[in-house]
């Protein structure tokens, strides 16, 4: 069964290189069934792998297609490696990868370029999975670029506007500033330890003087905090908006942002070598979460404001795994998997019924036109909000906060912060719910379709029982998902909880009715507009990174540039480019057709040779 | 006999410096030959008259004859009358003449030394080059009989006439 | 020679029974078609055979031959190009206004010729096969003799590569006085055993100068670009290809022992190291700017002998499999580009400059990706054939330590990256508006046959693969 | 007998002089002569070093017996593809047969 396992990434592939090659020549109806098929086969695998392994746990089972190259020690395989880790990843992305897939044969059924849109998305799958699923640093990387390329293309995936590609180059940009980082960590970690091979580095990690495991896993880091957006480089994400709401749903919410906090707990090894970094992702994670809960707040598009959300819960699994609490991390993950993936989709039906309108000021009372759409994304908020005991975002929300105070590594500031984001984002969750479904009703054209109710409902039904596989020990300690990942992922040491525990819960439950509670005097009563000044404008504009960086980095940048044109630096390459061109006019002189001219260089060249010999 | 040498040799060199230095082909065309033959009195008189008689018959007989053919064939132009007029002056044919006389006559010593000539060497008889070649050279016996194909099959293609030298296209 | 030497002689021998079996079938009926299908069944049947010879391995037949794996890896090499251009030149020549059919009989004796290269032990099978394979490339080269250009490629090379075979047979009488044998096993005994032999060695350097002409080496090169672009298509590629595999097959197998033998400043290795450096940096020079994409391939393949000189250089066990691996790829990415530029053209109409491939793309996309493919794997980018090339000759370079040689293919390869970018960039640029699509040349009632469609396909599976999956070719390359 | 040195700077010089008329000649068809000069001093090589040095083997004399051979076969193409030279050129002088050069 588990021989499958080649299959999930394989089938995407497939699906791509068919949409690519021969997807011109069929028609729309075969594409789009290719482009979700493809992926829907993919999740049948993957439950079938899940299926297998609840059966019959082999611990860890690897597969390897060929080796790519060997050269001493240096020998990257295709080698797919499957663990309870990976497992989960893989559902998640196969899974609501499908869900989307589905939802996005509805949403860009009129596009005339629908073949293009699922050749990308198909690839996205593809090298996600083998991001995931990948046994070596080179296909981890080759896996990692790939997402990163094809995030690229569909944000600019309606390229005919200027601000589309610009917010796409802006993405590729700035991630790859964290690539780069990645990528001399990998490198640095070859050269440290010898193998490329993610588990014999995690074996050979506790062999790493600090220093050395500080570079990498700061490193590391890097690559992590470009793709997952966080600070300082998290200005791209809300910009990614751009592209198609299937696109945001999937690569900028519910997989490929989650990247960052896959890679961390799959190098957890090397991470635990370095305390310094590790309290470096805490202290990212905490800042980050706060900041873009913040701005989520103050945002008036739609997407934006699910788009600050998601930076702010990606941060909440970046303060996780800073404090050692991998489990709450990966399960934090699943869940926002869930609930955010039904709060983009559902906000992308809505922007569809009001005709492309994202501004949430000019919505309300939307919960009579869409009925079906209002209880999906109140049931997205809840549970973004963390309503106690019944949704998913409580308990994944609950168990990060629960640790980040407890954990050897945690701090009561941390948790507080935690806390007061908490709040936050049960505000602006529910300022979202209550601007545009409630209050005066504006024209809106009713949505029908399978494709769009039945992944909104599947993903409603996750969003709610997807938290009741970690429980905490209060309410009974029912675990499993804890129990399947610890083979992989250790738990951290901790304070006892006792009594405490309790009174934890307790603050979580009233920081998400608080903030429902707040929401509800704000914007169901009054429908308080924020001001287009001071502080909700600053953070309305990500907390000014932004123009910060265009005045740190960009002008500069340009300013540099200009007045190294010509400068010494420059003169050197130009100089360097003037001389080859040189030495090809003079060749090509050389070059002048005459055969005589051809033979006499021959002789001269073997007495050359021969005279060469002599003199020796 | 190594008086004959010096003068074979000295022949070859003289001959293939007139070969570089003459202007018109047929000139050098044929101190070309008078160069070839006085290599195989070179051969000769290093006791290889086998190769000494092919030198002659194919290198200055039969490829000669080819490059003798291909600059008439050349000349084919307005100015073949005048070439033909200079077929009769004497500097075309007085040096390669006397320089053939000179080896006639290291040839004709040659022969009639023969009788007591030793210095054939104990091998390199016809016969036995002959066993040579169709034992552990029969591959390359097989392989030059291709390389004459090859020749045969390219000289006949690119020799034939123009398509537009003969409407019919083809032969 | 017995009867047991002949089977593993049988992929030489089956080509060369199909040339004369041509010639018959012409006495009775000429037909282009039917002559470039008995070509290609003779090639065919030439790569069945060689599972027969790779059964004998290391089997010297008659002192003149040794098929060992690495006669075999080459003659598959070899064989392959062969059965490629004769299928290229199906298309290309269909409109030639001229007998076409002696085309195929003499690309076989050609490829017979190079096979006799790449398989010889003994000078005489060497100078054989170097002219047999000569005298059929002056033919093939000049073919449409009603092209001037192709006339004039013609002349240029049988004169020059005329000399180089003098040169070569000078050398041999040189090393036959040296040493009294004409076999290269005792030639190795003989420069091990006196290395500082000068009547020797001056004869070796003579024979240089033959593989050094043939092979385009610096200072030998300035036949390429001519020939290249004079040529009618499938003959440069064969030029390219069979040509050059051959001559550095021998070369591998006259001089790779002598080379490890001898100590890194030996004055073999000087040259050999001079020679590498100066292919390498005027023949990416010399491609730079150049606007015909003939020319520049011409330039780009000077470059590449360079590199692989830097395998050969090197030495050691890297360089057995670097070499062969280098060849497959090399072969396969410059077929690959040829056959693009040739079902894109005819004897009378080729599609040489740049220019013409402006915006090819929008028109024969399958065309312009594979094109594209081609000239990455030139360049040496990853997932390529040529990128792994590249990498087992840096290897091998790094291994035996030749920094000076691993420096400049370093800093070359960039410099060939820009001219190769630069030709890709045209393939994929907008057609200008207002102006004609396409320039003319791009006129053919263009129907591509299924075989030339299938012959690309080939290649194009075969470029990717050797960059991603060389597993199991590195095992059948790598010879004991 | 002759030194050998003495034979092996005549073929040395014949080689020479075929080189040179490689170079200078502008005729095609003498170029095409140099080429064959060149083979043969390569033949008085080989039959020197057999007589001096190997006079058991038959090496040389069937090396310079194939030689011979090739040397029939590239002139018969040769002369076929200068005299295509003169059809399409009118003329067969190399400094003015390069309509392919840079």
């Amino acid at each position: 069964m588990f021989s499958l396992l080649w299959l999930a990434p394989t089938l995407p592939l497939a699906g791509f290189l068919i949409l690519a090659t021969v997807g011109a020549r069929l028609p729309r109806r075969v594409n789009t069934a290719l482009g979700v098929g493809s992926v829907g086969l993919a999740a049948l695998v993957s439950l079938l792998l899940a299926a297998a392994w609840a059966a019959a746990p082999p611990g860890a089972y690897t597969q390897t297609l060929w080796t790519w190259l060997h050269v001493g020690t240096f020998a990257p395989g295709i080698t797919f490696y499957l663990d309870p880790l990976a497992l989960v990843m893989l559902l998640v992305v196969t899974g609501v990868g499908f869900l989307i897939h589905v939802y996005a044969a509805w949403y860009m059924q009129d596009d005339p370029s629908i073949r293009r849109f699922f050749a990308y998305m198909n690839l996205f799958v593809a090298m996600m999975v083998v991001l995931v699923l990948a046994d070596n640093l080179p296909l981890l990387y080759l896996g990692w670029e790939g997402v990163g390329l094809c995030s690229y293309l569909l944000i600019g995936f309606w390229y005919r506007e200027p601000g589309n590609v610009k917010a796409a180059m802006k993405a590729f940009l700035i991630t790859r500033i964290g690539d780069t980082a990645l990528i001399i960590g990998l490198f640095l970690l070859f050269a440290q330890l010898g193998t490329v091979q993610i588990q014999a580095l995690l074996a050979a990690a506790p062999g790493l003087t600090p220093a050395a495991a500080t570079w990498a896993a700061a490193l590391l880091l890097g690559g992590a905090v470009g793709k997952s957006a966080q600070l300082p480089l998290q200005t791209w994400l809300p910009d990614a908006m751009a592209g198609p709401t299937p696109v945001s749903a999937l690569i900028h919410a519910a997989t490929m942002v989650t990247a960052g906090v896959y890679l961390i707990a799959r190098m957890h090894g090397i991470f635990t070598q370095a305390p310094g970094v590790m309290t470096a992702v805490a202290v990212i994670g905490a800042v980050t979460m706060l900041m873009a809960a913040c701005s989520a707040l103050a945002q008036r598009d739609l997407k934006r404001v699910l788009a600050y959300s998601t930076m702010s819960q990606v941060g909440m699994m970046f303060m996780a795994l800073g404090v050692g609490a991998w489990t709450a991390a990966i399960f934090h993950f699943m869940t926002h998997a869930f609930f955010k993936a039904l709060l983009f989709l559902g906000a992308g039906v809505v922007i569809h019924a009001l005709g492309g309108e994202q501004d949430v000021t000019k919505m309300g009372g939307l919960r009579k036109t869409l009925p079906g759409v209002y209880w999906a994304l109140l049931i997205g908020a809840l549970s973004l909000a963390g309503f106690p005991f019944v949704t998913a975002g409580f308990y994944s929300k609950d168990a990060i906060l629960y640790l980040s105070w407890t954990a050897a590594r945690g701090a009561p500031w941390l948790w507080a912060l935690g806390w007061f984001t908490a709040f936050l984002t049960a505000v602006y969750a529910f300022r979202m719910i209550f601007l545009v479904f409630h209050g005066p009703a504006v024209q809106a054209h009713p949505v029908r379709d399978a494709r769009v109710s039945v992944p909104l409902g599947i993903l409603a039904v996750l969003s709610v029982i997807g938290g009741f596989v970690l429980l905490p020990r209060v309410l009974g300690g029912f675990a499993p998902f804890a129990a399947f990942l610890r083979p992989v992922l250790p738990e951290p040491p901790q304070r006892d909880g006792g009594i405490f525990e309790v009174v934890l819960l307790a603050a979580s439950a009233v920081a998400s009715l608080g903030g429902i509670g707040v929401a509800y005097l704000l914007f169901a009563r009054r429908r308080t507009t924020s001001p287009d000044a001071g502080l909700a404008r600053f953070w309305r504009q990500g907390w000014g990174f932004d123009a910060l960086y265009d005045r740190l980095v960009v002008h500069p940048y340009l300013w540099l540039a200009q007045e190294c044109r010509h400068d010494v630096v420059d003169a050197f390459y130009h100089g360097l480019a003037d001389v080859c061109l040189m030495l090809n006019g003079w060749l090509s002189a050389l070059q002048n057709g005459r055969v005589r001219w051809y033979a006499g260089a021959l002789v001269a060249g073997a007495v050359l040779l021969l005279a060469l010999l002599v003199w020796r | 006999m190594n008086i004959i040498f010096y003068l074979a040799a000295a022949v070859a060199i003289v001959a293939t410096l007139l070969v570089v230095t003459r202007l018109n082909a047929v000139h050098a065309l044929l101190y070309l030959i008078v160069s070839l033959l006085a290599v195989a009195v070179v051969f000769y008189t290093l006791g290889a008259p086998f190769v000494a008689a092919l030198e002659v018959i194919i290198y200055a007989g039969a490829i000669m004859v080819l490059f003798v053919f291909v600059i008439m064939m050349l000349n084919l132009g307005p100015q073949a009358t005048e070439t033909e007029r200079g077929w009769a002056e004497p500097e075309l044919w007085f040096g390669p003449a006397l320089l053939c006389g000179v080896l006639l006559g290291e040839v004709i010593y040659l022969i009639l030394r023969m009788p007591t000539g030793t210095t054939l060497a104990r091998v390199g008889t016809p016969e036995q080059v002959g066993v040579a070649l169709y034992g552990p050279y029969l591959l390359g016996v097989e392989l030059a009989s291709l390389l004459l194909l090859a020749g045969l099959v390219g000289a006949y293609h690119l020799g034939r006439r123009a398509p537009h030298e003969e409407p019919g296209g083809g032969v | 020679m017995t009867w047991a030497d002949l089977p593993a002689l049988y992929p030489m021998l089956i080509p060369a029974a199909t040339a004369v079996l041509l010639l018959l079938t012409l006495t009775v009926r000429r037909d282009a078609r039917l002559a470039a299908g008995v070509a290609m069944a003779g090639f065919i049947a030439g790569l069945l055979a060689l599972a027969a010879s790779a059964a004998e391995l290391s089997h010297p037949v008659t002192m003149l031959l040794t098929v060992d794996r690495f006669a075999v890896v080459f003659w598959g090499i070899l064989l392959f190009a062969g059965l490629l251009v004769s299928v290229f030149a199906v298309g290309y020549f269909r409109t030639l206004r001229e007998p076409r059919e002696e085309f195929y009989l003499l690309w076989l004796l050609a490829v017979v010729g190079a096979m006799v290269m790449a398989a010889s032990a003994h000078f005489a099978a060497f100078f054989l096969g170097l002219e047999l394979l000569s005298v059929s490339l002056y033919v093939l080269i000049a073919y449409p003799r009603m092209q001037s250009r192709a006339v004039e490629a013609g002349v240029k090379y049988l004169i020059l590569a005329g000399a180089s075979s003098a040169f070569v047979l000078f050398g041999m009488a040189l090393t036959y006085a040296a040493t009294g044998t004409l076999t290269f096993a005792e030639l190795f005994t003989h420069l091990t055993l006196f290395p500082g032999d000068v009547l020797l060695l001056g004869g070796v350097v003579m024979i240089l100068v033959g593989v050094g002409f043939k092979l385009a080496l610096v200072p030998f090169h300035f036949w390429t670009p001519d020939v290249y672009e004079g040529a009618p298509l499938p003959v440069t590629a064969a030029v390219a290809t069979v040509s050059k595999g051959a001559a550095f097959a021998l070369l591998t197998r006259l001089l790779l022992g002598v080379i490890q033998a001898q100590p890194g400043h030996s004055t073999l290795a000087v040259i050999f190291t001079l020679l590498a450096l100066a292919s390498m940096i005027v023949g990416n020079l010399l491609a730079l700017a150049q606007g015909n994409l003939k020319r520049l391939l011409a330039y780009s393949s000077i470059a590449n002998m360079g590199y692989a000189l830097t395998a050969f250089i090197a030495g050691g066990d890297a360089a057995r499999v670097a070499i062969p691996y280098f060849f497959a790829g090399y072969i396969v990415a410059v077929l690959a580009a040829f056959g693009v530029m040739t079902q894109l053209s005819t004897p009378e109409h080729e599609l040489q400059e740049v220019e013409d491939y402006r915006g090819l793309a929008w028109r024969y996309p399958w065309s312009a990706a594979l094109l594209t493919v081609a000239l990455l794997s030139l360049a040496g980018i990853p997932l390529t054939a040529g990128f792994l090339g590249k990498f087992f000759v840096l290897t091998a370079g790094m291994a035996a330590g030749r920094w000076t040689l691993v420096v400049t293919l370093v800093l070359t390869s960039g410099l060939g990256l820009y001219y190769y970018l630069r030709v890709i960039t045209a393939l994929y640029q907008a057609p200008l508006e207002g102006e004609q699509p396409t320039p003319p040349p791009l006129h053919l009632p263009h129907r591509l046959s299924v075989l030339t469609g299938l012959a690309l396909a080939v290649l194009a599976a075969l470029l990717l693969l050797l960059g991603v999956y060389p597993s199991p070719v590195l095992h059948l390359l790598a010879w004991p | 007998m002759v030194p050998f040195a003495w034979i092996i700077l005549v073929s040395i010089l014949l080689f020479a002089l075929g080189a040179i008329a490689l170079i200078t000649r502008r005729n095609a068809v003498a170029a095409l002569m140099g080429v064959e000069l060149m083979l043969n001093a390569a033949n008085l090589n080989f039959v020197a070093a057999w007589r001096y040095y190997y006079p058991d083997h038959l090496d040389a004399q069937v090396a310079v017996l194939l030689v011979i051979t090739i040397a029939a076969a590239e002139a018969a193409v040769g002369l076929a593809i200068i005299l295509n030279l003169y059809r399409r050129f009118g003329t067969v002088d190399l400094d003015q047969i390069r309509l392919m050069r840079g």
